[in-house]
């Protein structure tokens, strides 16, 4: 049973954190860059969702009966952010088609060198 | 009320400006900054007679909403943002880039602004934070030139990953507290019965404002960020005069909150120390103009952190005094330096000659932020440098003071190699807005020099004096300093490659994220050390 | 090749080992305190606002200034995507010009 | 004949049958909203689906760009505006009718501005794809 235990929103949650953190230790494709930030993004919102909740728990709508709710506020605060998520997301990719059209690459050194080559002119 | 003003005006005017298709309107947002500077002013002298004031947005219990929290630092830095800006208007009104998209965006980054200061709510400070680090990167990028968009993709990606570390250091923290409120949680801290708890999340969230105020390993996004050649010169003084700022104050008040349960002062100073020292020998190194002026903010920001982080109410007080001294010379020295830039057509260094004789009164107001931000004596630096050595007395933090002092003039005697030298003769006309706004820094620069008591009574409820014995003998102390550094300038280090051909730390987004992990796991073991 | 495949090993590594830590120390203490701010929602929220949906109700209501900024961030995401958009069509057009 | 290749004709009568579907059901979630689960957010990134499935039958045809930003910054200032409005007045001094109206009202809008701000963003993207 403890292995089964073990497996919960919250754990889970801190591991895909740290696989998005990975991509980000580890690729250098700036397109993976930014899905490992969705990815990163994504942990720490099952983080909140797991707050306050247990297996048995009903979405926080009154309808006259009295059953376990779960937590209200970590739902509104995850919309706020997966809002900023997707606006990131937006804001990332135009950036980066932007540079891709003026360095013609998609790697984070090859862009870096161009960019060092361009303060020497 | 007077709060929200603060908040909603400049983002309704600046999206009706950009809505207005007449360029025209642009000049309203220069009425509008002296506006909201009378309205600041007001502000900090209700607050300062009537205390602080506390307003939950729309009348809620306040466990339930988000609060406004207005004391005297934050009022007063909501008179800084106000300043800053308003220069920033007068200096760049003239200028070509300011259309109405830029206004609309340099609008909302001051609204973002002061609501950073005035939040009380940990998940709003979040939303607010990643608001304006998109606006921030699209301003670096504004002029869409190559190499702005490496250093704003940069700075995106950087710090979007970091204030996501911060978004589970809040999942932590609410998990444990049961609330997002700071002076909820800061009252429930005491409450903590293993403290153990704390330093994960702890490690959370430093590791997300560690990296907004460009801590030791993590600094190495901001030279980028504020000196990217395109950006227009305002662009870098609102970085790096104000916005860096936003994050010191979250780490006062994350640090404020913590403080009951988990105190880690030590391993802040030692940061602060390393960064004051590390900032100013990577400056000294830089050939480009603005580059210099961004190491020097790490360094600058070093000092704050070890005058907060030292102990004692003096130090302290003295460390929030340099975070406005430093936004006043800092902000000068990049006007300065964007209108050296745009008339020489060249931000090198070692080509640039003879500015003090083309343009005399902007390099009188210009000399005068480098005497403040070396700390000589009647200028500004000077003052909170001695609140913060007089904190530390004896041992070992004070000679590190000595010792970043030091570095900080040799840099800046390279710094100052331009003013002399033979250039051409003629003088250079410089707009009376540009002419006006250095004007008022400087002067600024010395009224806070003269006034540094007055100034940080008046910031706080706290009689300070200055002892004069003590005083002089820091002036003796910095002119020692300037002939050492003059001298150690000229005999060595001038011709040593270090100084001549330039060194750069560059690390790409993996090295980044790897130092991200790295102060992450240091500071969680410290805490679990600690507690 | 070979030498980036032992870079990301290593990095692997290091991730593997700082998310055990983290997980062990998550698991090893747990103190939550009373969360006053659900207790909060679920006594009165539906008597102050009347709306069944709590979720709804703070994210109108009780936090509405998130959700403004929310809206603004939103605002700020598509001017900016349009601006930089608006860039990479003029240069296309340049560059047919030469 | 060419111009049937750019869209079949199968795609387009489907989605001539499926479209009402997504408005209404857009709609349903948000006005709905306060009672059942659902709200502006999410109706709104349901009606984006109408643009997406628009832009398959008809990559070419941008409808009315320009007109959607413009929507975008209005509603932004109606939502700003009326936000602020009940922030001021404060939400325990609202008779509930008026409550009721504001929350209708401020949920449309919010559903307004999602939908309007991703199909610009669903749209700018989709052009620079299939520009080349």
């Amino acid at each position: 049973m403890t292995e089964i235990n073990f497996i919960n929103a919250q754990n889970t949650a801190i591991v895909i954190f740290f696989i998005g953190v990975y991509g980000l230790c580890a690729r250098r494709n700036i397109i993976k860059a930014i899905i490992s930030l969705g990815i990163m993004g994504g942990g720490a919102i099952l983080f909140f969702l797991s707050v306050n909740r247990g297996p048995d728990s009903m979405p926080p709508i009154f309808n006259g009966d009295s059953f376990v709710m779960a937590d209200p506020l970590p739902q509104a605060l995850v919309i706020t952010a997966i809002v900023i998520g997707v606006s990131v997301t937006a804001v990332a990719l135009i950036m980066f088609i932007a540079m891709y059209h003026k360095y013609g690459t998609t790697n984070w050194l090859k862009a870096m060198r161009h960019r060092i080559e361009r303060e020497d002119e | 009320m007077i709060l929200y003003a603060f908040i909603f005006i400049p983002i309704i005017t600046g999206t009706l400006i950009y809505l207005i298709p007449w360029k025209g309107i642009v000049k309203v947002a220069f009425g509008l900054q002296m506006g909201l500077m009378a309205l600041s002013i007001y502000n900090f002298v209700y607050i300062r007679l009537n205390g602080p004031i506390e307003v939950v947005i729309g009348n809620f219990a306040k466990i339930a909403g988000i609060s406004l929290r207005c004391d005297t630092l934050s009022a007063t830095l909501l008179m800084l943002t106000a300043f800053i800006f308003l220069m920033c208007f007068l200096f760049g009104l003239m200028d070509k880039f300011m259309n109405n998209l830029f206004v609309f965006f340099f609008l909302t980054l001051q609204a973002l602004t002061m609501v950073i200061f005035l939040s009380g709510d940990l998940f709003n400070i979040y939303v607010v934070t990643e608001v304006s680090t998109i606006i921030v990167a699209v301003l670096i990028m504004f002029k869409k030139d190559s190499r702005s968009l490496y250093d704003g993709m940069l700075y995106l990606i950087t710090n979007i990953a970091a204030m996501t570390f911060f978004l589970l250091g809040l999942g932590f923290m609410y998990k444990i507290f049961g609330s997002l409120d700071i002076s909820i949680i800061g009252a429930k801290m005491f409450d903590i019965e293993n403290a153990r708890v704390l330093a994960m999340p702890f490690a959370f969230l430093m590791t997300g404002i560690g990296l907004k105020c460009a801590f030791l390993p993590l600094f190495s996004w901001l030279p980028k960020a504020h000196a990217t050649p395109s950006a227009p010169s305002i662009v870098s003084v609102i970085l790096s005069g104000l916005y860096v700022k936003c994050g010191i104050y979250l780490f006062i008040r994350v640090r404020e909150m913590f403080l009951p349960a988990l105190e880690m002062d030590d391993i802040f100073l030692v940061i602060g120390i390393l960064t004051g020292i590390i900032g100013f020998i990577l400056a000294m190194s830089q050939k480009d103009i603005k580059m210099i002026l961004a190491y020097h903010t790490i360094s600058q920001l070093g000092i704050v952190l070890i005058g907060i982080t030292a102990g004692g109410e003096y130090a302290y007080y003295g460390g929030v005094l340099h975070l406005f001294n430093h936004a006043v010379f800092k902000s000068l020295l990049f006007l300065s330096a964007g209108i050296i830039i745009s008339k020489y057509g060249t931000r090198d260094i070692t080509k640039i000659r003879g500015v003090f004789r083309r343009m005399p009164y902007v390099s009188g107001m210009t000399i005068a932020a480098m005497l403040g931000i070396t700390g000589a004596p009647l200028f500004n630096g000077s003052i909170s440098k001695y609140f913060i050595q007089s904190g530390v007395k004896g041992g070992i933090i004070e000679y590190a003071m000595i010792l970043i002092n030091l570095g900080t003039i040799i840099s800046f005697i390279k710094f100052s190699q331009m003013f002399f030298g033979k250039g051409l003769a003629e003088r250079i006309h410089i707009d009376f807005g540009k002419k006006a706004a250095v004007t008022t820094m400087g002067l600024m620069c010395l009224l806070m020099g003269m006034g540094g008591t007055l100034v940080i009574s008046g910031i706080i409820n706290y009689r300070v004096s200055i002892d004069i014995l003590e005083y002089i003998k820091k002036a003796l102390v910095y002119f020692v300093s300037l002939g050492a550094g003059y001298l150690t300038y000229n005999k060595y280090l001038k011709k040593t490659k270090f100084i001549k051909e330039g060194y750069e730390l560059e690390l790409s987004i993996n090295g980044i994220a790897i130092s991200m992990m790295a102060f992450f796991i240091f500071i969680a073991a410290a805490a679990y050390v600690i507690l | 090749m070979r030498k980036d495949v032992r870079r990301r090993l290593l990095i692997l590594i290091c991730v593997i080992a700082i998310t055990l830590i983290v997980l062990m120390l998550l698991n090893a203490f747990d103190e939550t305190m009373k969360p006053e701010a659900f207790n909060y929602y679920i006594d009165k929220a539906m008597d102050e606002t009347e709306m069944p949906n709590i979720v709804t109700a703070i994210y109108l209501q009780y936090r509405l200034f998130d959700t403004l900024f929310e809206a603004l961030l939103l605002s700020v995401a598509v001017s900016a995507v349009v601006y930089f958009a608006a860039a990479w069509e003029k240069e296309e057009g340049d560059i047919e010009n030469e | 004949m060419n111009e049937r290749a750019d869209h079949s004709e199968i795609l387009e009568d489907i989605l001539l049958f499926i479209y009402p579907l997504i408005i209404l059901f857009g709609i349903f979630v948000i006005v709905t909203g306060v009672t059942q689960s659902g709200g502006g957010f999410q109706g709104g990134a349901v009606l984006v689906a109408v643009l997406m499935c628009r832009y398959l039958v008809y990559p070419d045809d941008m409808l009315g760009l320009n007109a959607i930003k413009k929507t975008d910054k209005i509603v932004l200032i109606l939502i700003l505006v009326l936000g602020v409005g009940a922030i001021l007045i404060g939400f325990s001094n609202l008779p509930q009718y008026i409550k009721n109206i504001y929350n209708m009202v401020i949920g449309i809008l919010i559903g307004i501005r999602v939908s309007s701000g991703l199909s610009v963003i669903f749209y700018t993207f989709a052009d620079i794809e299939g520009g080349d």
